[in-house]
Formats: C-alpha cells, structure tokens, sequence
C-alpha cells in the first residue's frame, strides 16, 4: 500500500506528472477573476471566499482524471485488481495521494491568493482551515466520480458533471465558513458540518469507488 | 570572423569561462555600492519617506523582469532560424532568472503599496501586467519541464515564446483598456526636467548596472549548466547503447 | 491448480464461448488458440477474475493467479527498475534482479519505459511476472512484438517456471517453441446463438 | 545605523524578501552548476577507464 | 477536409465524445456560483456577464485536450501528418469542430444561464454577440495549446496553464463588452479589438499550431 | 520508388542507425529486420516524414507513402465502415468495399471499432491501406496479433499490390510467407558510439 502511495507521488513529481499544475491553475482561475467581474476592491473582497472555494473545487476537478484513468489506460488497474491488495484500499491510498498532490498546496497556497482578491483580514485562517477540512472530501468524492467513469475515453467532463453535483455540500459549508469567518460572524456550525461531510465521506465512499471499478473493469 | 561563432558549444564554454569571473567580480561590486549607496546614504524623500529607498530593487528587478523575456524571445527565435543550441540553452537558462525578478517586483511593489497606497495590492494595469508576466514565465518553465526530449523541448518552447510575446503584448493593452492606474508613471525619461533628483539618480543607475551584470553572470553560469547537462545526457546515453 | 467446470463467457452481453472446461495440474501449460475474435482475451479475463463468468465456476489457487494482458501496465514516466519495483513490493517479493535477468532487462534498467521500444516494452510487462510469486500464469498473447531471440528466452522461462511446479495458460497466435505442451483450440467452444423464441425477453439478459 | 522612520519595517521587510529571493537564485544556480559538473567529471572518468 | 470535420462532428455526438457536456459545465459553474459567493440579487447582477465569460471560459477549457490528444493516442495523428491534407487545415477544421460542439452551444445558452444570476436586460444581447465574437478565438487559441502539450500523457492541467494566460486579452474584452451593455454604455470599441482579436488568431495561430504538431510528433 | 542514401536515424536525440541505403524499384517489397530496439520503427518514421532525418536524404514517390505504425488509428466509437470511410475520403477513394473485402471485414462492418478483438482492429488497421490508394506502403509489423488465416490473407494482399506495381518497406519479426522477397538485417547499420573526447562539448548536439 505504501508502495502505491509513493509510486503515485512519484508519478506526479515526474515530467508531466502534474505536481503544482493545479495550484497554477488555481492561481490563474483567481487571477482571471477581476478580469471578468472588473477590479472594485469591494466588490471583490465580498465575493473573493466564494470565489477561492470554487478555485480550489475546480483545481482539484481538473486533476481527477488522473486519479485512476491512466491507470487503466496502460493496464496497471487490471493488473492492481489481480494483485493481493484489497481494492478499496487502492482507492483511499489513491485518493491521498490526490489530496496530497492537489489539496494541501491549494490550502497552503490559498491566503496569498486571498490578498489578490482582497480577502478581508480576519478571513484568511477561516479560510485556510475551511479548505484544510473540506478539500480531503473533495479527493475522496472525486476518486469516487473517477472510478464511476474509468472505462470511458476522456471521461474527464463527464466526470466533471457528475461529481460537481457531489461537491455542492462540501462548497457550501465551506464557503460558508470562509464568509462568515472573513465578516467576523460565528462559524462554529458549517465548519462542524464540513468536517463530518469530510469524515464520512472519506469513511464510506472508497467501498463504492471499488464496487465501481470492479463493475468497470469487467 | 562571425559573432556566431560563440554560438558553438565548445567555443561558448572557452569563452565563458574567462569571461565570468570579472562579469561576476564586477556585478558584486556594482550591486553592493548601489544597494549599500541607497539604503544607507541617500535622504528621505519629503512625500514617501523611507520608503524611496525601495526603489532600488524595485525598478532594476522590473526592467530586468521585462528585458529578460525579450531577450527569450531573441533567443528563441535565433535557435528558431539558426538552430544554434546555446541559444536555446540561454533562454532556458534565463527563465528562472526573469521568474525571480518578477518576484521580486512583485513583492518589493506590494510591500510599497501597503505605505503608499494603503492596500498590498490594486488591480492596477501595470501590476496587473505584471501578474500576467508571472504566468508566462511559469507556463514557459513548466513546459521546459514536462518534455522530456531536449530538442522538442527547446523547439516548443521557442514557439510557445513567440506566440507568448504577441499575446503578452496584447495584455498590456488590454489591461490598460480595463482599468485605469494608481501606478508612477515612467521617472526615468531622457527629459531631464522630469527625471527624479541627482541623489536618487545616480545610486539607483549603479544598482541597475548591478542588476544587469548579475544577470548576465547568472545567465552564463546557468548556460554553463544547461550544456554540460545535454553533454552528460548525450554520454549516458551513448553508455547505454554500447 | 487451475480448473474450469462448464464455463461459458460473455463479451459486450453475448455469450461468446460456452460448454468449456479446463484441468491444470501444476508443472503444465495449456495453449489456447482459435482464430482472431473467438473469445481468447475473454477467457482470460474471465478466469483471472475481472469478469463473472456467464456459467460455471473456475477455481484458482489460493493466492490467486498473475494476469499480463494486451496493455503491459508499465508506467512511462519511471524507468524500467521502478516499474518493476513497485510491483515487486506490492507482492511483497525482495528483489527485481531475477526478474530483469529472465527478460534481459539489465542494461535497460535506469531507462524510463517510454524510451523503449515495443519489444523491449514488452518485455518489461513480461518481467513482472517474475516478481509476482504467483504458480499460475494467464498470459495473453506474450510474444506480440517480441524478437526470434526473446522469444527463445521467454520459452526457457516458462520452461523453468513449470519445472518448479508453476503452471501457464497462455492464448498465442505464434508457435512458442515449447514441447510436449497441450493444446486447446477454442473454435469447438464457440457459443451458439440459440433461435430467438417469439416474445422471449429474457434472453435479452444474459 | 541608518534612520528609517516610521516605515522602517516596510523596507527591511522589502530589501529582506529580494535578498532572500536572489540569494536562492545564487545559491541554486550554484548547485546546480556544481552538481552537474560533478556527474559529468565522474561520467567521463569512467568512460574514459572502460575504453 | 470536410470529411474530417464530419468524423470529428460524429466523435463528438457518439457516447462518451462529450457533446453537451460542456453546455453542462457551463450551467453547474453559474449555478453553482450562487452558493459559493452568496444569493444577494444586486450582487449577483453585478458578477453576471463576468461568471457567464468565466464559465465559458472554463468549459472551452476543459475540452480543449480533446482536439489533438485523442487522435495521437490511437494513432490518427501520425496517420493524418502523412496524408494528403496540409497539417494547418487539420488544425484550423478541429478547432473549428471544436467551436461547433462547444463555443456555439456555449453562446445560444448563456442569455438562459444569465436569468439564473439576474443579469440586467440590456445585458442579453450583449452577452451572446460578445460570446460569439470571442468563443472562435478561444478554441483557435486553445487548439495551439492542445497542439504544444500533445505527446504528454495527460497534458490537461499543464495545457491550461499555457492557455488560460492566452485568453487574457479575449476575456477582458468579451467581458468589457457584456459589462458596458449589461450597464448600457458604449461597447463599440472593445467589441471591435475583440472581433480582431478572433479574426487575427484564427488568421495566425493554426500555423503554429501546426509547427507545434510537426514538432510533436518527430 | 523509394531511394534512401547514405541514411543516418535518431531517437530521443542518439543515432540508431547510420550508414543505410535503400532502393526499393516498384513490385518489390522489403523486410526489415533485427533484433527488438534496433531502430526500425525509427527508420520507418524517418521514411514516412514524420521525423527527419539526421543525416542522407530520402526519396518517395511525389504521391507520398501510406504509414501504419504499432498503433491503429481506429476511433472507438465510429464502426468499422465509418472509420474506413473516413479515410477513404482524406485519401479521396470512392469505395471501401474492395478493403472490406481483402481484410475480411464485411461481417464487421457496422461493429464499433471497441468491441473489436486484438487481431480484428488490427485488420482494421490494415485495411486503411487499401483506401489510401498510395503505392508505397510503410509497414510496422502488421502482422501482430493477427491469427494464421489473416496472416495469409494479409501476404495474399501484399502479393497483390506488388503484382500491381505497388512496392513495400515492412519490419517485422514473424515470417510473412512472401516468397522471392528481400530482406535487410538493420543489426549491420547500428550507429557505432564514438568515444568521448574530453571538453568536446560539441558532440552534445546531434
Ligand atoms: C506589486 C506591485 C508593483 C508592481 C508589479 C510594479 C511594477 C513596476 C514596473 C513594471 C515598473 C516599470 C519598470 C521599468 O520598466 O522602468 C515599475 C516602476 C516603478 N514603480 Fe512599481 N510596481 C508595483 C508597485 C509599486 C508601488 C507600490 C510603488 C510606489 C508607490 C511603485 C513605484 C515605482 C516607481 C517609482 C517606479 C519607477 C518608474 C519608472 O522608472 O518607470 N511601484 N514598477
Ligand atoms: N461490445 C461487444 N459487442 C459484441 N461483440 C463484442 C463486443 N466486444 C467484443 N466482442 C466480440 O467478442 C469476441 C471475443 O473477443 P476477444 O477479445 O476475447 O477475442 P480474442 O480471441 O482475444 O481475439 P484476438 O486473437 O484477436 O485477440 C470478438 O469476436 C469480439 O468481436
Ligand atoms: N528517449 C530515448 N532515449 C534513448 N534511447 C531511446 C529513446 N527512445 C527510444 N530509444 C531507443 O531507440 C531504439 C530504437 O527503437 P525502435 O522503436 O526504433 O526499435 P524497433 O526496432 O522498432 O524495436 P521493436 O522491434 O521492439 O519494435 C531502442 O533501442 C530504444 O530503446
Ligand atoms: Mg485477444
Ligand atoms: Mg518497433
């Protein structure tokens, strides 16, 4: 299991393997941002935790594909079914790896990218600690929409479509909570909620993320 | 005897070789006297107080940040036309060195602005350029990265440079066009009646002289590396085959 | 070690091959072959169990059986020691040396596998058997790409597999060389299309 | 010491962030520059020894 | 040339070719827009023409790796490269297939999209003129990207770092221009630079696009 | 029809192969062949433009060559005669019947190209050839995967177009059964490594 654990990050610190691509990504997606809405300071710093959630949600979309489509591409996820590893542990140990590569530069990165958008000053560590909680769902929920579509070439927007409606309770309480925490209101209850979507999620959905592989691969 | 001579591997390392140590010598000293002249002996301005003193890195990191991706771009049209590998070696040798430099303007601007304008960042058009030359730089480095065979590398590269330029030039405009600027306007024109004073003058024309040749040994320097990274490829590879 | 009973296969929701049934002691190979398109990979896969099979049951070796397909699962980015590495450690096997010394992988050892070309890639997919300590090999078509020289070397390897107790079942279009090797031929397995009955949508449903 | 007034923070701070920056440009150059010399030494060496 | 056209049309309509898909995208990023910066309806006025250009943005994005990685996976590229067609008209025909399955659907829906977010009246036909001026420059420009990144496996995160800089000038444009209308100010001159815009991309860029290729696949 | 002088080959920027001439008159074709890694994929690459060379030239017919390398080209959700079709209409030929029918594909046709087997997407693969309606064929082992039966069908195929004063350049490693047919070992023409001068920083670059 460790093995796979570094085999994945390997891969995704080699040539071409992505690592940091989804951070750039995030920085141009907030970039662009003032390019489309135009530059009032205020109007960005009321949309800028809105605006940094569905950056880091889009940023981790993006790299979903990768999670097991390569994989089976090449064979390896035939030859992982066949290998005396429980599958659904390929799935978590996969799913980390996603989180490790994208999700937590994204929470590092994300209060620089707040000043940008002029993020309010108490809203940066809600911030942060909203995405540190809510981005490990966001790999979990994604590995599960991967799984759903690994068979089908370029899957990736319909995967895209498939699991951003899973990603709205996630967005939601964590948005909240970077909101509420940048207006300096009390955000003891998104926050709860965020870190029991995360919990639970990363509790049950590796189970179905196999059973879809399993049912893909046949 | 043609100027592409130098374009030759084996005669850029002789060259080099004798040229970096006093390039390097001189861009110590010169960087040293312009940044020690301006921090500790030049007077507060009467508007920005302490804070001119920034100037010094800021400005030569600016025009070094926007000169180097032009000298990318010659570089990379030379290799384009010519197919000399030092050139493609140089641009990809310098990229890093504009990716600090515009790192450093960025953050020596918005550590500027806090006082000056009260707030670490403003949208505007010459920031907002500058951003912009911040992702061409990451772009161009990050495709540097994913390819693995040099040449394709270095071809690819060059025509993302090119196309790159055009574009970033129509940013600028853009930008412009979106929102107008809180941003100083040139101080260094040849129109002396407009030019900052003589005591901000001079310290600053040492610093950026000591930009320049710090970029110019780090270029050679780096160059060095880039070659003497294909010559060991090429050598492991040649050890495999046989 | 391996045995199929009454075994019938599907493809896309058709029965492609039925009424099959297979005994491998250990120390023996079996060799499927029948004309492109009658079931081979499909078989296979079926028996490696990555699909249910239509009907019957196939009983593998406790620890299971190691499977190399069509795709050989090697990682373009690592190099030819890493691929094989991981999935050394991943069975838990201690060292690759053996393995690249069957296949004859040393010297293209620190290379990254998309500087290979097609055979030697292909023997890379081949040298991960070798790490897997799996008895029983499904193997199909292993030989696509290899040179005459390889192709001897992969016999050998089987050959020794077998002398120590292993067994193989290999779908092969090329003679690999191997003597007093059963044989199967796939074509006297092809699945009926049974007449469809008037009304019958059960069928419809394998 | 130089007299910085009321932004002294604002300057060290900025003339600590570039000096920082270009000293790792500096110092990664450098190594990088030393560890390929390293490796192309040690591979011709050796290539020259087998022939 | 009108027959590959035709086959990347009927790729695009068969299963998994991702006809729509970006049309879907399109419409979770509005929708989804709401929950991330809040439901205010000024607010949301005020953001409308610039998330509409976004989202399209993102959605050409996303489809972009489909115009030249598919076709040199399985092969087709190489095969087109030495067929009796010029390289530059291929690439000028996929990102013109490219535009049709996804720019055009993307411009017929926006004015719908911009109900969701309460865009001002005048704002509908500006919204879609500039979407249709802008969106051919987006899948010319993303067709260079698509053609620089095209023998790396996966290349879809590092081709939107190489494109999104691109469409900076595209988006500020296209999004001046729904911005004045929406407001009712004059929108002549940014509607103009970004026609040329379109014009001189579609004019330059399949030529390097194709040098791209040719590198590519050497 | 095909000439190639004094031909040297790269890849990932070494020489492969150097030192090769080739002429090819019309009704002749000519296998290439060599050990796995050799270079001959490389060298068909270079033949077909899609790499240049490094050093001698090569000359085709002024129609240019039809190429089919290890991978088929097929898209997976066209069927058969769509992707057929398709090609026929690049290549501006009016039918695809008579590839149906050398390929023995009719019974596929309106299969999508996914639910092929190994060997009948490579039959897929080679039928493009008979629509492209180029005399020069460049042919990466086409007979991979490919069961007895299509192999003769795919010889029989050559035969014709030789007969027809076609000409082709094939690597392969299997014996297609083609009598009165040339042969080239590559293993003479590997590009010898010269040993490194010291600062010859020059031999760096290809
Ligand atoms: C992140 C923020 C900033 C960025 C990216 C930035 C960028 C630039 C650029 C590109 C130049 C032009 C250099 C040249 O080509 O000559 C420049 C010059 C200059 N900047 Fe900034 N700047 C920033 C913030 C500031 C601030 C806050 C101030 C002071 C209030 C400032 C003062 C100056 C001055 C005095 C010049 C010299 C003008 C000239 O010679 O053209 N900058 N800056
Ligand atoms: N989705 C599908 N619908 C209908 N038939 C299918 C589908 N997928 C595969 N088939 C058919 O199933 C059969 C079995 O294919 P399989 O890949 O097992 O053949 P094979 O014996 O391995 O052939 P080869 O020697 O060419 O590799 C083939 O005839 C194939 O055309
Ligand atoms: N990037 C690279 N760096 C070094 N060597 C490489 C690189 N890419 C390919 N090679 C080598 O180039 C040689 C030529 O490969 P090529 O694919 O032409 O061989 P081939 O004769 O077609 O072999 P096969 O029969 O296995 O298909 C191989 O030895 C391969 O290992
Ligand atoms: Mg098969
Ligand atoms: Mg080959």
């Amino acid at each position: 299991m460790i093995a796979l654990l570094i085999r994945d990050l390997r891969l995704a610190m080699r040539a071409g393997g992505g690592f940091g691509l989804g951070l750039a990504f995030f920085l141009i997606v907030t970039v662009l941002v003032p390019f489309g809405v135009g530059p009032e300071g205020t109007l960005l710093a009321r949309v800028a935790p809105g605006v940094l959630w569905l950056g880091a949600l889009l940023a981790c979309l993006l790299s979903l594909d990768r999670i097991f489509a390569l994989d089976h591409e090449d064979g390896s996820l035939d030859l992982l079914a066949t290998a005396p590893v429980p599958l659904e542990g390929v799935v978590a140990v996969k799913a980390c790896a996603h989180w490790l590569t994208t999700g937590l530069p994204l929470t590092l990165a994300a209060p620089a990218l707040g000043l940008l958008l002029n993020l309010p000053g108490p809203g940066y560590g809600w911030l942060t600690l909203s995405l540190a909680a809510g981005t490990p769902a966001l790999s979990v929920i994604g590995a599960f929409g991967a799984a759903l579509t690994v068979g089908l070439k370029r899957g990736g927007l319909l995967l895209s479509l498939l699991v951003l409606p899973l990603y709205v309770p996630t967005l939601i309480f964590g948005a909240e909570v970077a909101r509420r925490g940048a207006e300096g209101l009390a955000t003891a209850t998104p926050f709860l909620l965020l870190a029991g979507i995360s919990a639970g999620t990363l509790a049950l959905l590796p189970f179905a993320a196999a059973a879809a592989i399993r049912i893909n691969l046949r | 005897m043609s100027i592409w001579e130098y374009a030759n591997p084996k005669r850029f390392m002789q060259t080099s070789g004798h040229v970096l140590p006093w390039v390097s010598g001189l861009a110590v000293l010169s960087l040293a006297t312009g940044l020690v002249w301006g921090f500790f002996f030049t007077p507060e301005d009467y508007k920005q107080g302490s804070t001119v003193k920034i100037i010094y890195l800021h400005v030569p990191a600016a025009m070094l940040a926007i000169n180097i991706w032009a000298m990318m771009l010659v570089t990379s049209l030379v290799w384009l036309i010519r197919r000399h590998h030092v050139s493609a070696l140089a641009a990809k040798a310098a990229a890093p060195i504009g990716l600090t430099m515009t790192l450093i303007a960025l953050f020596t601007g918005a550590i500027w602005g806090q006082p000056m304008w009260g707030t670490w960042w403003a949208w505007d058009p010459r920031l907002t350029a500058f951003l912009i030359l911040f992702l061409f730089y990451l772009g161009y480095l990050a495709l540097w990265e994913a390819i693995d065979n040099p040449d394709t590398a270095a071809d690819l590269t060059a025509v993302l440079c090119l196309v790159g330029s055009v574009f970033a030039v129509l940013s600028r405009y853009a930008v412009n066009f979106w929102n107008q600027g809180l941003h100083q306007g040139a101080t260094l024109s040849l129109d002396k009646e407009e030019n900052i004073a003589d005591v901000f003058y001079i310290p600053l024309l040492i610093s950026i002289a000591g930009f320049v040749l710090g970029f110019v040994a780090l270029l050679l320097l780096r160059t060095r590396t880039e070659i003497r990274a294909r010559r060991l490829k090429a050598l492991q590879a040649r050890e495999r085959m046989a | 070690m391996l045995t199929a009973r009454d075994l019938a296969v599907q493809r896309g929701g058709l029965p492609v091959l039925a009424g099959l049934s297979i005994t491998l002691p250990p120390g023996q190979a079996l060799v499927l072959t029948g004309p492109n398109g009658i079931g081979k990979t499909t078989l296979l896969r079926t028996v490696a169990g990555l699909q249910p099979p239509l009907h019957g049951s196939v009983t593998l070796p406790p620890e299971g059986a190691a499977y190399a397909g069509h795709a050989d699962g090697a990682k373009a980015t690592l190099t030819v020691a890493e691929n094989l590495g991981f999935w050394a450690r991943i069975y838990g096997t201690a060292t690759i040396e053996p393995a690249l010394e069957a296949m004859d992988l040393r010297a293209l050892r620190d290379r990254p596998a998309q500087s290979l070309s097609a055979g030697q890639r292909r023997r890379l997919g081949l040298a991960r058997l070798f790490v897997t300590g799996r008895r029983l090999w499904l193997l199909d078509e292993p030989t696509v790409s290899l040179d005459a020289a390889s192709v001897a070397r992969f016999a050998a390897a089987i050959r020794a597999h077998l002398a120590e107790g292993g067994a193989a079942l290999l779908a092969s279009h090329v003679d690999l060389g191997l003597d007093r090797i059963a044989t199967l031929d796939l074509a006297r397995f092809r699945a009926a299309p049974s007449a469809p009955a008037p009304g019958g949508f059960d069928e419809a449903f394998a | 010491m130089v007299e910085l007034g009321k932004y002294a923070g604002v300057v060290l701070a900025a003339y600590g962030v570039s000096l920082l920056l270009l000293a790792g440009l500096v110092g990664l150059t450098l190594w990088q520059g030393a560890r390929t010399r390293r490796a192309l030494d040690a591979q011709e060496r050796r290539m020259a020894q087998d022939g």
